[in-house]
């Protein structure tokens, strides 16, 4: 079953593929990943963690909407997205989507339009905290400026 | 009518807040909102993203005091 | 360090992840991966196993080829490409590559390059077994063609 | 001059062997050795792929008793 969710614990990188494999991991035979981790660095400096937030519900109903869309695309794969929330360190693992289908092509784009399609529209906000004492939040710098209007 | 709208992240810091409220007259529409809350802080943008219901709303939605506002600062997930 | 290698044992996912994204998994921010499993049929007829042959001098070489065709590619990646070869069980893991970098574009773009080159040019042969009892070589129906000219 | 090819996977099957030695003059090239090869046996393809020395080789590279020959059958990794 095709799934997206906000987590709060670590990301388990083999449970998710096995999970999108099938109990036998059979039926598909190709199977692509995203992964995005946290960082050391951001321009020029340095990183040492930082905190996702999301409008949870919103969050949610926007990735199995995306979720939807990619199952239009690739019709007959197999998804799961998860993306982490709260404080995490450099390396952790932030963010993963896995994408099965009979077809490499298919996999692969199903797994691209998740992850571009969750960097746009998931009311998911990143605040970094950096190691010459500051902290920011990340696109913070439009706070002042016209926001495009994305409707 | 009285709306409350949830605010998030920058927008948060910025009105010092996770909560508004502003009022707007009956019948009032997403772009009247948007006016409306633009003014709440000089570091808003003028035309803030807003959702309503978990969707994003264009300026001709309705809305009315049961509907569930939000204030969407850029997004920077993934 | 990047690295394309036949393998015979079993292949470890979330090592081979943990590999590329470094010791401490924080320079790159994007990994994209590529599982290729043995698929449980092929058209209508039931696949028990397959045996992958290679010509191993030639296709180690061909796919470290291709691994620094994808790091000319995008530049700055951090590339694990394996294939298995003996006898496989359908479910299990035949190939993987997994690509890193700063940017997810270019991620997907070596990892994708990566599998659709050896899928192209690796000297390796599939050899199924049927549940029919049947067992033939993947491809092998363009034996008795001529064989296009791939030089 | 005799050149030991090496045969691998349906190749080898139509041959009966992973190997098979052709005869070709001095001086041959990929382009003598393929015809060579193809007279083996009816199920080979009139011009099966060649590599020599872990590269895939055009008809114009010469070949000597030296490099090391194989016949490659349509590839099916990944």
């Amino acid at each position: 079953m095709s799934r997206a969710a906000l987590v709060t614990e670590a990301i388990d990188m083999n449970a998710i593929v096995d999970e999108v494999r099938g109990r036998n991991g059979e039926r598909f035979g190709a199977i692509a990943t995203f992964i995005g981790t946290v960082r050391n660095s951001d321009g020029a400096r340095a990183v040492v963690g930082l905190e996702y937030s999301a409008y949870d519900s919103m969050a949610t109903k926007e990735m199995n909407d995306i979720l939807h869309e990619a199952l239009a695309i690739a019709a007959g794969a197999e998804i799961v997205a998860v993306h982490r929330t709260g404080n995490l360190a450099v390396g952790d693992v932030c963010v993963m989507i896995a994408a099965a289908h009979v077809h490499r092509a298919s996999a692969f784009d199903a797994c691209r339009y998740v992850i571009e399609e969750i960097k746009k529209r998931v009311p998911i906000w990143k605040h970094e905290r950096f190691k010459d004492g500051g902290a920011e939040w990340v696109n913070a710098h439009s706070l002042a400026r016209a926001t495009p209007d994305h409707s | 009518m009285d709306i409350t709208v949830h605010v998030f992240a920058s927008y948060a810091d910025a009105i010092g807040s996770d909560r508004a409220t502003v009022s707007v007259p009956d019948g009032a529409t997403v772009g009247d909102l948007r006016t409306a809350i633009a003014a709440l802080s000089k570091s808003l943008p003028p035309r803030p993203l807003i959702a309503v219901n978990d969707k994003y709303a264009t300026d001709d939605v309705p809305v009315g005091p049961k509907d569930e506002v939000a204030l969407i600062p850029p997004v920077a997930g993934g």
